[in-house]
């Protein structure tokens, strides 16, 4: 079993990360991957010209690292991977990329939906949408906290 | 006396700033009583009262009866959002 | 609302397919993509030399379409990808590649995970793996048809 | 008479080859009826009376009533499995 959990400073190539991550598996069927993407639309509705979130030099990544360790170890996958941008993101751009493999699937759709959860509520990101006229901090939302509920831990 | 750096992320950071070096009488101190002589001296800084506002020492989530000695970090954050 | 879903009898290619369809994207937050491997292993242990998929001219493709369409029908998501080879395929290729695009990461979830448990077991390939000194025709398993009766149509 | 071109996928080609053209002394026929005969002529063909074995006539799956004309194609299907 093999995890990895890093910051991306730079831009995060969602098809480069699964190319990678599926490459040479042969005992694993089944690899699930979510790509969070940078919406022109906030949750307010008004145009986002810039997305950023902030980060901590040491909490932010290891709360990727523990977030995805928790995963592995929950639903006994192969391999997990997360990739989180940090920094200024324009909107098309990705934000984060989760990946896990398994040798069935639905242990892999499982996991990976589990660890998008927890990034959501509990990732060390401070994030701030940034429009025309104004700029707003954002929170996981109540649907965010429901999700993360469903969960038994 | 002791000398702290305070860092600040998040939707507080808008308010307070992101990093304040501040002076101690006593040796040490817990983050709770920082919490309070911020909220006294600043009045925007009357947040840090509010539960929600995690506190870190040296990069370790801490409650509020944790103490900090001299050269330590100390770090105050509103609520995270990954993903 | 946009659906493709089509046969693919060379090499697929996931990392390029995941880039292709998450490239402009700006009013999805959410891309899960799904990707089948085929393992080394067998079901029944042995290893596997070569799989091959058989397909029909006609109504193979049109079972991905209409699979693909009910998908997107069901869930309101925006976008369904599915992208299923035929033919003979080695360990550590690819097998089927399914991408779902949607404002929400919750309906990119099911989607693709019921477009999986759909694919599995209405999909029409008929699937045969072949040894180093047996061969035998690959059929749904107890729990991909137990997997399908969790969706109620 | 007719004379059909009747295809065989999955596991049941492993039987009966790939494809088989035959002639009927009807003008029509059902699906049913192409069954019973086949597997009256060959024995490994007595598998296309299990209910699991489906049908198509000129690419949509149909029912043992279904009937059958001269130039149509009749295909029968072990279970299928994708992904």
């Amino acid at each position: 079993m093999s995890v990895e959990a890093r910051l991306e400073l730079e831009a995060l190539d969602a098809g480069a990360e699964l190319a990678r991550f599926i490459s040479g598996r042969t005992e694993d069927g089944a690899v699930v991957s979510f790509t969070g993407l940078a919406r022109k639309r906030g949750g307010d509705g008004n145009t986002v010209e810039r997305l950023r979130l902030d980060w901590h030099p040491v909490m932010t990544e290891r709360s990727l690292i523990e977030l995805a360790e928790a995963t592995a170890g929950r639903f006994g996958v192969s391999d997990v991977l997360a990739v989180h941008r940090a920094g200024e993101i324009a909107p098309g751009e990705t934000i984060v990329f989760v990946a896990v493999a398994s040798p069935h699937r639905r242990q892999a759709f499982q996991a990976a939906d589990y660890l998008m959860d927890r990034l959501k509520t509990e990732a060390m990101f401070w994030k701030h949408e940034r429009g025309s006229s104004s700029g707003r901090w954002i929170e996981p939302t109540e649907q965010d906290r429901a999700d993360r509920a469903r969960w038994s831990d | 006396m002791i000398r702290l750096s305070i860092s600040f992320y998040g939707e507080i950071a808008d308010r307070l700033g992101r990093e304040r070096v501040m002076a101690f009488a006593a040796d040490d101190i817990t983050v709770g009583e920082i919490r309070a002589e911020l909220a006294q001296q600043d009045e925007a800084a009357a947040v840090l009262l509010k539960p929600q506002i995690r506190a870190a020492v040296d990069s370790r989530v801490v409650g509020d009866e944790a103490s900090v000695k001299a050269g330590q970090e100390v770090v105050f954050f509103s609520i995270v959002s990954g993903g």
